[in-house]
């Protein structure tokens, strides 16, 4: 199963401050293991965030995308003592999600 | 220096005396190329992934594993039965039960076999790989001392025994490229490459660097800690792998730590 | 043991690299060195533990060698220099400078070892600041930037380029730099090829500005 | 898919089956666009792509990539060097804001594109990031 996700959710002016990091391989699929066989591709292709089950982000990703990604963005309406959750499926159908209280 | 001087070829005078004027021309490129790397390192001071290891880490040690099915919550780092906070920031140092100087790493293994009834090979089996267990417990273990300054003891005579030796070691020139510890780390301002080198003669390089450790090296998707770190500076010294937990590694971070005594952890850190 | 005294000792075994642990050097590590390497190869020890009488003394005086033992390592490593049978001193600087860049090879151990017949290179770059459109050049040695268009490539410049990366503490002792000649580390053909990247007036390490 | 999402609840392939396949196989910026539904696109001061010029590494490259074009609904990172070329494509629904970290790896030096799409215009901005070796040889 996917390790946890940190996710920090705090509002910072009239938005709130969203950070996320993810706990991924991010295997490009043109890597070779010490014995030389070739590591399959397996990375996060969907990412989604909601806020209160409105989508306040929706992102697709491919294998250009870092080890452990790493992403921060902001939206609008939100509110402290709300929930925010985040949500990945990668290329092997694997997926993972997390949820922080907006501070 | 004047021995330097002595016995040299002319031309090695002369090559020296025409490097300087070199050395201004050199400079502006790499000004610049020193604050894009710094502007490179900022942005990725937000968003440690070692905080995922630091979060597995945490879990691993309130979890109740192995043969015993005991969590490591009793494991004694040296400030006493469970007490986290701090313990880092004094490792290694002396352990009268198993009569060794013992870093954070053979520290959490000796708890793993006495508390959970691992073997020491299960205990150390891939420690090396990203994301291990025992990376992740070091992390863990290493975040609960951010903010306390570097102070380990040194007054036990193993103690002193490993401190004297690990600054030997670090001098210990050999293999097929001459190198020691001190090749690239007894020179302040150096890079190799574009990568900064602390110079451990120096007190505030050696703090600057030690308060960093472990940290997620975005080269290698993975969090070294200090053995890691440090076995791996030994590869590329060309030298044949030191043993998980030898003496020599333990000795060389005595030294280390020793040096950075006082430097504020701020682990984990983030690196190349 | 005086200095002195240890150095005749070293004179005596001078340049046997398979000088054992305990001849090189009594300093009080060596117990832990062989804890910490008990599973290493007999040629491991030889080609890669074992320290030679210049990497023991510098070693022990920590890479300020007092005056007379400076002068030693000097003439001792003064005898080692070798100039390549086919008298070539500069090669090809594409081929230098490339050689130049590579930080690979002969890495071992379980964790990482280089794949089998991996090229090694000189990995110059990693301490010398050369040709002005690499921005990733280390200043652990001088930069080497303009080295052949401020100092000429007369047969005297030549052979001197070839002999300092042969074996650089020829000249300077105890030198940071890796005897790379000396030990094994580079071919002939290959530092001819590396004094070509310093001195040919063609190569990127001298063009204008 | 959102309504998924919202319920707490997915098919694991859901998401995956609406991958933009022939997006980020695309091997050129032309092709990446014309997989994004665009045909062409023109440079632009409001498309901003805050990066390092050198990279300590390629594995890591950090970047912010942000629009101040007030209809954006969608930016996306390209590497023009990478096998593939598309790296990311953000949807941006209304109150969200387009501007984004993210990070992203570099086989090589390379330039790096910001595709914007507001009010169904492309536009963009791009940089050069050079990736430097590490010293060891590691």
């Amino acid at each position: 199963m996917a390790n946890p996700m940190k996710v920090r959710a705090a509002v910072d002016g009239d938005t709130v401050l969203v950070k996320a990091l993810m706990s991924h391989v991010m295997e490009t699929g043109r890597r070779t293991n010490d014995k030389g066989e070739t590591i399959p591709a397996h990375f996060i292709q969907q990412v989604t965030v909601t806020h209160k089950g409105r989508v306040v982000l929706s992102a697709q990703w491919g294998t250009s995308i870092s080890a452990n990604p790493f992403l921060s963005f902001r939206f609008r309406g939100g509110a402290k003592g709300e929930t925010v959750k985040v949500a990945w499926v990668d290329s092997k159908g694997d997926s993972r999600t997390d949820e922080a209280i907006i501070t | 220096m004047t021995w330097r001087m002595r016995g040299l070829a002319a031309v090695a005078v002369l090559a020296a005396a025409s490097a300087v004027s070199i050395v201004a021309a050199a400079t502006d490129a790499e000004d610049h190329a020193a604050d894009e790397i710094r502007k490179y390192r900022q942005m990725l001071e937000d968003g440690n992934p070692a905080e995922l290891m630091e979060m597995k880490g945490e879990a691993l040690w309130r979890e109740a594993r192995g043969p015993t099915g005991a969590s490591l919550e009793a494991c004694d780092l040296g400030l006493g039965p469970g007490v986290v906070a701090g313990a880092y920031a004094q490792l290694p140092r002396f352990f009268a039960d198993t009569g060794r100087v013992q870093d954070t790493e053979s520290r959490l293994i000796s708890c793993m076999v006495a508390l959970q009834g691992f073997t020491p090979v299960e205990a150390t089996r891939d420690w090396y790989r990203p994301g291990s267990d025992l990376e992740a417990l070091v992390t863990y273990v290493a975040t609960q001392s951010k903010g306390m300054p570097i102070r380990v003891p040194v007054s036990h005579p193993e103690e002193a025994r490993l401190l004297a030796a690990g600054g030997e070691l670090f001098f210990r020139r050999s293999g097929p490229l001459d190198f020691s510890c001190a090749t690239c780390h007894s020179q302040d301002q150096r890079r190799i490459r574009l990568q900064d080198l602390p110079n451990f003669l120096n007190p505030a390089d050696a703090r600057a660097s030690m308060v960093t450790w472990p940290a997620y090296r975005v080269s290698q998707s993975a969090v070294w800690t200090m053995e890691r770190r440090l076995i791996d500076c030994v590869r590329q010294m060309r030298w044949p792998e030191p043993a998980f937990g030898s003496e020599a590694i333990v000795a060389l971070q005595v030294w280390l730590q020793h040096q950075g005594e006082g430097g504020e952890l701020q682990s984990p850190g983030i690196k190349r | 043991m005086s200095v002195r005294r240890r150095l005749f000792g070293l004179v005596a075994v001078a340049m046997l690299a398979s000088s054992s642990m305990a001849g090189a050097s009594d300093s009080v590590t060596d117990a832990i060195v062989r804890e910490a390497f008990a599973t290493a190869t007999p040629e491991e020890w030889r080609d890669r533990l074992a320290q030679d009488d210049a990497q023991a003394l510098c070693s022990r005086h920590r890479n300020l060698p007092p005056p007379e033992v400076a002068a030693q390592i000097l003439e001792s490593q003064r005898a080692t220099l070798r100039l390549p049978d086919d008298g070539r001193l500069m090669g090809d600087w594409r081929a230098g400078e490339k050689l130049a860049s590579i930080g690979t090879g002969g890495h071992i151990g379980r964790i990482q070892p280089d794949p089998p017949g991996r090229a090694k290179g000189g990995n110059c770059y990693a301490c010398h600041v050369m040709a002005p459109g690499e921005v990733a050049a280390g200043n652990i040695g001088p930069s080497l930037t303009g080295y052949g268009r401020l100092r000429g490539n007369t047969p005297e410049m030549q052979r001197y380029t070839y002999e300092k990366i042969h074996n650089a503490q020829a000249f300077f002792p105890c030198s940071h730099m890796p005897r790379f000649g000396h030990n094994g580390w580079l071919t002939p053909k290959e530092i001819a090829d590396l004094v070509a990247f310093l001195l040919d007036p063609a190569s990127s390490v001298n063009a204008g500005r | 898919m959102a309504a998924l999402v919202a319920a707490g609840w997915w098919p694991a392939m859901a998401g995956a089956a609406e991958w933009n396949r022939l997006a980020f196989e695309a091997k050129t910026f032309e092709d990446v666009l014309k997989a994004l539904g665009g045909v062409d696109a023109k440079a632009s001061g409001d498309v901003v792509l805050v990066a390092p010029e050198i990279a300590e590494n390629g594995a890591v490259v950090p970047l912010q990539i942000s629009s101040r074009s007030p209809a954006t609904d969608m930016l996306a990172v390209l590497v023009e060097k990478n096998p593939n070329v598309l790296a990311a494509v953000f949807e941006v629904p209304e109150g969200t804001v387009a501007d984004f970290q993210t990070r992203v790896k570099m086989a090589q030096t390379s330039n790096v594109f910001v595709l914007a799409r507001s009010g169904g215009r492309y536009l963009y901005a791009v940089k050069e990031i050079k990736v430097t070796l590490g010293g060891c040889g590691g």
